[in-house]
């Protein structure tokens, strides 16, 4: 298969593809369901064919317009893209199977082409090599998201898409002044490059500064989280799903990216400053979301609590970097899959009742088994328990924070666990029970179950997956070599 | 100091300029427009230390980074615009009350 | 507000450290002046920005034009601005966009050819069919021609089918994105800058489309 | 070909009442099975009598692995006894019992009881013994509260409070004892005890486990409450061959003869005496027969604990004291069977045969007062002759006090006597009198014939010696008695001019049954309704009260106000930004650091 | 083609397909639901009887799948799990037909059984753990699984108990996670080898390794109801009849003293604990959870509670019998796991008897109950003999064997916890036997259904007899070849003592 297949560019088809997609979707709107998952299905086997080369060859470089790095654009795909868009590739098969079934009439032919395009844009942020070009990805992936979390068009939305849109500018607006201080001070925007020529000096603090605010912005970390909820709340259920799963995560990408490379010798510091913040990200997240009455601002929060987890490993790449970042992408691309179940379900749950209120979910378990099926496997895996991605993830932090004596970070991992299992539990509970009121249920079609269902399913297949995927992330050993054990 | 720094040095004061204004305005017009200095605070800043090639040709990137930057900033204030004529005729105000989103 | 009293000395902290780092740059630097120098006669224009905007970093540019596109989506997604006039037509103004209009698409036919050798371009070409469209909403004249969605909708994707096809062909031919063949690379640029100032130009007009008008009537 | 046969019969022996136990279940099968119940201990008899001496039957497979054997003749002979009690018991329940509707649930509990019974002189290792005394004293407990009125209720919980105390102790002795001689032989722990460290807390414990069941001092209240409530076959059974065994839980565990233990000697001839004293002072205070057969039961047990005392005391001559505490066993056993049966029976009949019966029962009475000519005499003579070997400090002491013990025991039975003369009022004559006699009158004859043939062989003028021994005490208790009965009969007359009817009023005060529970009864039972009250609504609803207030001080700390207004303050616009540069500066400022 | 890595996991297959399956069943399909469960559990015992035979003649079943880089799942059938796997297999069998018996005409059947079928696939997972990273996935997954049967009513009083459940055992299972991530770290490999693993551990290491001693006992002792840990069991009892019969006093709680016991002898290793010094504090926390246990039971009047705190009390001898460093306890120890189960599951199917047949809950309601359903009230007798320890029921060799352990070990003060514990035992078992056999039964039942001649429905009465016959013969036919007794001695001299 390598063979036939292997001299193909999937990277950039990967890009084009659902750009086309778009179009189609844009120019015939009768089409838009049709090339919608015609360009779902053709994206996730790319990917897999993307997979294979770079197993075979190892890290892909594409100098688009053959001019090379310091003046033309790179793409470059390593393990830990390669994971990013595996992720991307499934989560956007289980929206579009979603949301083939969610959408109907003005709403159906709003929503392809903008997610067809955001598909290409997050293709593309992952792939790219280039900060200029990262910019533009993540102002694409911007509007693109705001524009689908606006669609609901009411009073809640609106001010949730407003907030957000603002916060996204912002944060770009940041990054690019990081982007021109880098390029002049090292005369190129190409990753590899400003790697090698950065040393320490004035302008590489006021870039990381920059730049490292206006992405932690972007990502919602815990002091600048308060954008998230209400946009990811009060879109409809394939958008927040989107949003929390997948938007969330390719300004962090961006993030740790800087960080492996050119911000990595002199970001000592500031990694215990991100440790800190994850540690009280998890903390805030989960006591709000415990908080929360209505089940998809509970969601959101859990999305804040579950970023924190992320910022946790960068105190702890100080020691066994290689099995730590391991760890990151792991807890990233399980979270994305739970995620995006929990919300698919939360948004078949509000579809069925006709409200979220969670103490008002009328024996939901009996009337509506494959969702709350999804919504209980997704919490497995947001807490953490055994047979879940989640678990292997947070097994290996808990393994560096305790190898390196780090017991302060090992009790947030400990208590987050605990406090996500509060806050799920107290959704099923009510999941069982009856509520006082009983509203006339809404028919929830199959597809919209069974694509929550699958995501879960997904996210706890990934506990048994972990060497193969973890091997499959080391390629290119983006995170340095990966020493062995101590 | 010659001029190319001068005119980064401006850049880097529109962009805190703008940082302030969309602190402190709490309409929404003013915080676009306030976006808008910014974006252009970051151009100046791009396009002045371009011009520090010492012959008369800038360097071309940055200038072709501007125009892309343009771009985007241009059609990101349309949506924003347009989003703030949505909220407006919603909400009657044109400002972000983060009260409101506080159901409890 | 007691805020402000140390919101200024909170903000001109980052500036003057900002101010200083900028300071702190080398006084001469070249960046990729050279290389774009010694390229130009390969790119297949003469105006390095240009070279730079389509040739260099012509994905850039591609993402570029599906920015603009993303934009008008969402403005039509949320209902579209209307510049509606209430008041008649108005003789000054009408006379004067009689005028206008053809003089500014002719100035943009210009720009848009002097791009290759001078600043210009399709951006700034597609700015000033976009001012020509606007007046003409303003004054009144409403797209009478018949303009049916698809039409409007094949001039909007002008400039992204353009540089989509043109990233598959050389995909296929060269085994590269947007990787032009030396000898044609004027020419196609020129397509390329064409279709852009086209789709540019209709697509700042149609953010002003109100709802009602014909641009979504046969959603299907 | 007679061993195998034999053989055979041992496991028949246990087998038999058990199976008929359980095929009581099916209602079907519940009349022939009581028809049938009575005949049950024959094997157990004839395996008394026939069986040689080597016989056992090890099982291996069973519980711990079980073996169950007739190692000698003590074993034999308390089979004997036992099994024949059962057998006339059994056959008189029949007849008792024969109107009434009650007999299944009756025989049901008979049958278990009789199995737990013919088990323990089997077993020959610990915990087959075990089970089968667990499984008596649980069983019997059907027996004691047959009738189901509130007093067999009453004497019910007692006896089974004291049964479960029992069994623990029991269960800790085993235990112990097993591990000091890393064996379940009976007589290998026997040996094994002799040097074993935690001898003293074994002895301990078998005393209170063994002692309950042999009704010891201080541990003695459920027999006078269970005897008067049970049916008469069952208290006869229940007095006659249960009790026994507690004695032979001593003989079989205790290192008698092994090694000289003065102290535990002194300890238990001080508990028999004193029990044997006590037994009768209260016995004579009763009114009704049973309860009053029942104190001299705690008197004779008393009397068989000094012996056990005796055999502790001087292990050399315990060869020969262990077939005297058989013979007295064997006696006791069945002349109290005796005595129990005809209060069944005198209670059934009335006019001429009542008198005729009356005139029988003196024969039980006099063995067990010890009359010249009777088992009694022989019993008593041949464990007096034994008191030699005690040392010399207590001889004396046991002379004096046994001979005492003999007038004391002849003044109570003469008081039973006298009881059973008077007419008691509601004696219901519903019990087919005919099928009652014969078993009574069997067992008499047993009480009469039934010892001499098992006297151990000692000098053959003994008889002559025995019979002046046993004559005076006799004579004595006889005299002690009339007097008695004179001087009441003259202070009723008296009494009789002031308040005008024949006042059958009796001037001795009685003591209730069960005599030193009613004291504790009075000082434990409010401590007990205090705790029980401090459990059951006390401390639920003060740990009711602390949760609820701890609930109430979180809420009401406006905890969620706080977390309400933290959140909201974060997303409004300006902090967040000012915390946005904030953040900036300070990664830009770390990375300056570093 | 070497069959021996498939047998486990057919063993957890057997009862892992048949629950997926059930859970996509219609309500109305009786009969495809029942077949299904049937032939999983009957499938489940043959499979374990081969094991059963296969590791007594030295065979070894193992099967190991890649979980992390250099960690793996591992299913391994040693003697030790193969004495809980006998166990839950055969009670599983018991309790399905008991549950469907149960649940005839309830609504949410599939649900139940589904779940059901999952707690038992855990329960089998947990047994047949090879290290401790698998034993932690399946201790979990029994949390998940157990907690909607909690919930299987769905009223806000088993709502209530669930979120008390839950909040005992998920924290229990963090605790679990840290201490076994910590052990990790120090020695490198979490497999269970018999006589512990960190026998070669230096002396730098005393103090963390009792820290993580602490940390698993606590993390296990909350499934095994140890004192300050137990509160969600009573609560629990809110749940059906055959969910607090299997798993409250079978599957879960012995899920806890399982992992104690692999705990103790597989990874620490008994004599290296004794070194450390932690299994005294053990002993001294099971007795006093035997007496507490004990204690509260007293003062119960609803049935379920009663038993739910003498499991508490009951199920603490496992630990005591672990916790005295001996051969003898610890087959006292191993042999309770078995007996408690039988009795212990025969006690709460007649208490479930009682509560669907004639609606009795509480005990002041059972007066005279003997009368009208007396074999089940037979059932009910034997199992309450056996927790006292009375002889020919299973429950006395167990208490036999604590107490020779105890003094074989110089723990003299066992035997009067044993003693107390047994008075304890008697004082609130026996009122109800003297309650059921020998007062008058009431002129009419609160909720009764009639059955024909038949005291209840067949399948309501067979297992709780055939649970107490069970009982009865670990008891008297303890010292046959495959009894549970010999089964303890095996495992003591292959796994835990130098023979």
């Amino acid at each position: 298969m390598v063979g036939v297949f292997g001299d193909i560019p999937w990277a950039v088809v990967l890009i084009l593809l659902p750009l086309t997609g778009g179009m189609i979707c844009f120019l015939w709107p009768g089409m838009a369901k049709l090339a919608g998952a015609v360009t779902a299905i053709a994206v996730s086997l790319s990917v897999a064919g993307l997979g294979c080369q770079l197993l075979a060859h190892g890290v892909y470089h594409h100098a688009v317009g053959g001019w090379g790095a310091p003046l033309g654009i790179d793409l470059t795909a390593d393990g830990l893209s390669l994971l990013m868009l595996a992720t991307t590739a499934l989560v956007g098969l289980g929206i579009t199977v979603y949301s083939l079934a969610y959408f109907h009439g003005e709403d159906m032919v709003r929503f392809w082409p903008l997610w067809l395009f955001l598909l290409a844009a997050l293709n593309a942020l992952f792939l790219a090599a280039d900060i200029f070009n990262l910019y533009v990805t993540l102002e694409l992936i911007g509007l693109a998201a705001v524009a689908l979390a606006a669609m609901p068009g009411g009073r809640d939305a609106l001010s949730g898409a407003m907030r957000y849109l603002l916060t996204t500018l912002l944060g770009s607006l940041a990054y690019l002044f990081g982007v021109a201080l880098l390029y002049h001070g090292f005369g190129s925007a190409d990753i590899a490059i400003l790697a090698v020529r950065v040393e320490s000096s004035a302008v590489v603090w006021a870039a990381l500064g920059l730049m490292g605010a206006g992405l932690l912005l972007k990502t919602a970390l815990f002091p600048l989280h308060f954008w998230l909820p209400p946009a990811h709340a009060s879109a409809p259920a394939p958008v927040s799903a989107l949003l929390s799963a997948l938007v969330v995560k390719a300004s962090f990408y961006i993030l740790l990216r800087l960080w492996l490379t050119i911000f990595n010798s002199l970001a000592g510091e500031v990694d215990e400053l991100f440790g800190l913040l994850g540690a009280a990200a998890i903390i805030w997240g989960s006591i709000q979301a415990l908080r929360q009455p209505r089940l998809k601002l509970l969601v959101a929060y859990s999305t804040v609590a579950q970023i924190g987890y992320l910022f946790i490993a960068f105190p702890l790449a100080a020691g066994a970097a290689a099995s730590v970042w391991g760890a990151t992408a792991y807890l990233a691309i399980s979270h994305a899959l739970a995620k995006a179940a929990m919300f698919l379900a939360a948004g078949n749950l509000l579809h069925f009742g006709g409200h979220d209120r969670i103490i008002d979910m009328d024996r939901v378990v009996q009337r509506l088994p494959l969702t709350a099926g999804a919504f209980a496997l997704a919490g497995v895996s947001i807490m953490g328990l055994p047979p879940s991605g989640g678990f292997i993830g947070k097994w290996l932090l808990l393994e560096a924070a305790v190898i390196q004596g780090r017991w302060d970070l090992a009790a947030v991992m400990i208590l987050g666990g605990l406090l996500a299992a509060a806050y799920v539990f107290k959704v099923l509970g009510y999941a069982f029970t009856a509520a006082s009121v009983s509203h006339e249920p809404q028919f929830v079609s199959a597809r919209m179950e069974w694509s929550a269902l699958l995501l879960a399913s997904g996210a706890i297949l990934l506990g048994f997956l972990a060497p193969s995927v973890l091997s499959l992330v080391d390629i290119g050993s983006p995170f340095g070599i990966m020493e062995v054990r101590p | 100091m010659n001029t190319a720094f001068f005119y980064a040095l401006v850049g880097v004061g529109l962009f805190f300029l703008g940082l302030y204004a969309l602190i402190v305005h709490a309409h929404l017009l003013r915080k676009i427009l306030a976006l808008n200095v910014m974006g252009c605070g970051v151009f100046l800043v791009l396009v002045a230390l371009a011009r520090r090639t010492g012959e008369a040709q800038p360097d071309a990137v940055p200038h072709a980074m501007v125009i892309t930057g343009i771009v985007v900033a241009f059609s990101a204030t349309a949506l924003a615009l347009t989003l703030m004529v949505k909220l407006t005729a919603a909400t009657g105000r044109a400002e972000l009350q983060s009260d409101e989103r506080d159901p409890h | 507000m007691e805020r402000n009293r140390w919101l200024l000395p909170l903000l001109l902290t980052p500036a003057m450290g900002l101010g200083y780092s900028v300071l702190s740059l080398p006084e001469h630097a070249q960046g990729l002046q050279h290389l774009v120098a010694d390229k130009m006669e390969v790119s297949g224009v003469s105006n390095p920005v240009t070279a730079v905007l389509l040739n260099f970093r012509g994905y850039d540019t591609l993402l570029e034009m599906f920015v603009l596109l993303l934009a008008l989506l969402g403005v039509w997604s949320l209902g579209g601005l209307s510049l509606r006039r209430e008041a008649a037509s108005d003789l000054v103004l009408d006379t004067m966009v009689r005028f206008l209009v053809p003089v500014l698409i002719l100035a943009a036919a210009y720009l848009l050819w002097v791009g290759a050798h001078a600043p210009g371009g399709a951006f700034q070409a597609g700015a000033v069919l976009g001012a020509a469209g606007v007046l003409s909403l303003l004054s009144g004249w409403r797209c009478h021609l018949g303009l049916a969605p698809l039409p409007l909708r094949l001039a909007l994707a002008a400039g992204p089918v353009a540089f989509l096809a043109m990233s598959g062909c050389t995909l296929l031919i060269a085994g590269r994105l947007l990787q032009y063949p030396p000898a044609q690379a004027g020419i196609l640029i020129l397509i390329l800058e064409t279709a852009a100032t086209v789709s540019i130009g209709v697509t700042l007009t149609a953010l002003f489309l109100d709802k009602q008008h014909p641009g979504n009537k046969d959603q299907t | 070909m007679k061993e195998a046969l034999i053989s055979l019969i041992l496991p028949l022996t246990v087998l038999c009442p058990l199976v008929l136990a359980v095929a009581m279940a099916p209602n079907a099968a519940r009349s022939t099975v009581a028809r049938l119940a009575p005949w049950v201990p024959l094997p157990a008899l004839l395996l008394a009598v026939l069986a040689p001496s080597n016989l056992s039957l090890s099982l291996p497979w069973l519980l711990l692995g079980t073996r169950l054997a007739l190692v000698n003749d003590t074993a034999r002979l308390f089979l004997l006894f036992t099994a024949l009690l059962w057998l006339l018991s059994g056959i008189y329940a029949r007849a008792y019992f024969s109107g009434q509707q009650g007999i299944h649930r009756f025989f049901v509990y008979f049958l278990l009881s009789m199995t737990g019974n013919i088990g323990l002189i089997l077993a020959q290792d610990l915990t087959s013994f075990y089970l089968f005394f667990t499984l008596m004293s649980f069983a019997s407990y059907g027996l004691v509260v047959h009738e189901r009125s509130s007093l067999s209720l009453h004497a019910g919980r007692i006896y089974i409070i004291l049964v479960v105390i029992g069994e623990v102790a029991l269960f800790s002795a085993l235990v112990l004892a097993t591990t000091a001689t890393k064996s379940t032989e009976f007589h290998l722990v026997r040996q094994g005890l002799a040097q074993a460290e935690s001898r003293d807390l074994i002895m301990l414990l078998a005393l209170i486990g063994f002692g309950i069941k042999a009704g010891v001092l201080g541990l003695h209240m459920w027999l006078p409450l269970a005897h008067p409530v049970a049916p008469t076959p069952a208290s006869a059974v229940l007095s006659g061959a249960m009790i026994k065994a507690g004695l032979l839980g001593w003989l079989q565990l205790l290192p008698l003869g092994e090694v000289m233990l003065l102290q535990w000697g002194e300890a238990y001839i001080t508990l028999g005496l004193a029990a044997a004293f006590y037994g009768v002072l209260v016995g004579l205070t009763q009114r009704d027969p049973k309860t009053l057969l029942a104190y001299s039961s705690i008197s004779q047990m008393g009397i068989l604990t000094m012996a056990v005392g005796l055999g502790l005391m001087s292990p050399a001559a315990y060869p020969v004291i262990l077939p005297v505490i058989t013979l007295y066993a064997l006696h006791h056993g069945l002349s109290k069977g005796a005595l129990f049966l005809g209060v069944g029976v005198i209670r059934a009949c009335s006019g001429a045969k009542r008198r005729r019966v009356w005139l029988a029962m003196w024969l039980p009475a006099l063995a067990l007062a010890g009359a010249p000519l009777t088992s009694g005499m022989a019993a008593k003579f041949l464990l007096k002759a034994q008191i030699g070997n005690a040392p010399d400090t207590w001889v004396l002491v046991l002379q004096t006090l046994l001979p005492a013990s003999g007038v004391a025991t002849a003044l109570l039975v003469g008081r039973c006597l006298i009881l059973l003369h008077q007419p008691r009022t509601g004696d219901s004559g519903n019990h087919s009198a005919r099928g009652l006699v014969w078993p009574w009158a069997l067992l008499v004859t047993a009480v009469a014939v039934l010892p001499w043939w098992f006297v151990p062989e000692t000098p053959e003028r003994w008889i002559h010696a025995a019979f002046t021994a046993s004559l005076w005490p006799v004579l004595l208790g006889a005299v002690l008695a009339i007097a008695a009965v004179g001087w009441r009969a003259r202070l009723v007359r008296s009494r009789e001019r002031v308040d005008g009817q024949l006042s059958t009023r009796y001037l001795m005060p009685q003591i209730p049954p069960g005599d030193i529970l009613v004291p504790m009864s009075r000082w434990m039972t409010p401590a007990l309704t205090h705790v029980c009250r401090l459990a059951e609504e006390r401390l639920p609803t003060r740990r009711e009260v602390l949760l609820s207030s701890l609930k109430k001080t979180w809420s009401n700390m406006h905890w969620q106000g706080l977390l309400a207004t933290i959140e909201s303050s974060l997303s409004h616009w300006p902090t967040a930004l000012v915390i946005l540069v904030l953040l900036g500066l300070l990664a830009a400022a770390l990375a300056i650091i570093a | 083609m070497n069959l021996d890595p498939w047998v486990p996991i057919l063993v957890i297959a057997s009862s892992l397909l048949p629950g997926l399956i059930i859970f996509s069943l219609a309500e109305n399909s009786v009969r495809l639901r029942t077949g299904l469960n049937l032939t999983g559990a009957l499938l489940n015992l043959v499979l374990v009887g081969w094991m059963l035979w296969g590791v007594y003649l030295g065979h070894r079943y193992e099967a190991r799948l890649a979980l992390l880089p250099d960690l793996e799942l591992v299913l391994l059938a040693d003697t030790l799990s193969l004495l809980f796997i006998t166990l839950s297999a055969v009670l599983w069998l018991v309790t399905t037909v008991y549950a469907i018996g149960y649940l005839k005409g309830s609504p949410h059947r599939s649900r139940f059984f589904g779940f059901f079928s999952l707690c038992v696939t855990s329960t089998a997972g947990v047994s047949l753990a090879g290290n401790l990273i698998t034993f932690l996935l399946f201790y979990e997954l029994l949390t998940l699984a157990t907690y909607p049967l909690i919930m299987h009513h769905g009223t806000e009083v088993a709502r209530r108990a669930g979120r008390s459940y839950l909040v005992y055992t998920i924290f229990g299972g963090a605790l679990l996670l840290l201490g076994t991530v910590w052990l990790y770290t120090l020695t490198g490999t979490l497999e269970f080898t018999p006589r512990g693993l960190l026998n070669g551990m230096g002396e730098e290491h005393r103090p963390a390794l009792r820290a993580i001693f602490a940390l698993l006992i606590a993390g296990l002792g909350v499934k095994a109801a140890l004192v300050p840990l137990h509160g969600w069991l009573p609560q629990a009892m809110v749940a059906p009849a055959p969910v607090s019969a299997l798993l409250h006093a079978v599957a879960v709680v012995k899920a806890g003293a399982f992992g104690i016991v692999r705990i103790v002898y597989e990874v620490f290793g008994v004599e290296f604990a004794a070194g450390l010094g932690v299994t005294a504090p053990l002993a001294w926390l099971a007795a006093t959870t035997i007496i507490y246990g004990s204690l509260r039971a007293l003062f119960q009047d609803d049935l379920k509670r009663m038993l739910a705190f003498s499991t508490v009390s009951q199920v603490s001898y496992i630990t005591l019998g672990v916790a005295i460093v001996g051969p003898v306890a610890t087959i006292g120890g191993m042999v309770h796991l078995v007996h408690q189960g039988f009795m212990k599951i025969t006690l709460f199917l007649c208490a479930g008897n009682l509560a669907e047949t004639l609606g009795v809950h509480k005990i002041s309601e059972m007066n005279g109950v003997g009368r009208r359903m007396p074999w089940t009230m037979a059932a009910f007798t034997v199992g309450a003999f056996g927790m006292i320890g009375a002889p020919p029921v299973a429950g006395f060799i167990s208490k036999w064997y604590l107490g020779l352990g105890a003094l074989e070990a110089g723990q003299g003060w066992v035997i009067f916890v044993l003693a107390g514990s047994s008075l304890l035992t008697a004082s609130y078992f026996l009122p109800v036997l003297h309650a059921v056999w020998f007062r008058e039964p009431p002129v009419c039942w609160p909720k009764e259904h009639h059955f024909g001649l038949r005291e209840t429905a067949w399948a309501l009465l067979l297992p709780p007899l055939a649970t107490a016959v069970m009982a009865l013969g670990a008891g008297l036919l303890a010292a046959m070849p495959f009894s549970p007794l010999n089964w303890a001695k095996l495992i003591a001299a292959r796994e835990f003592y130098l023979p």
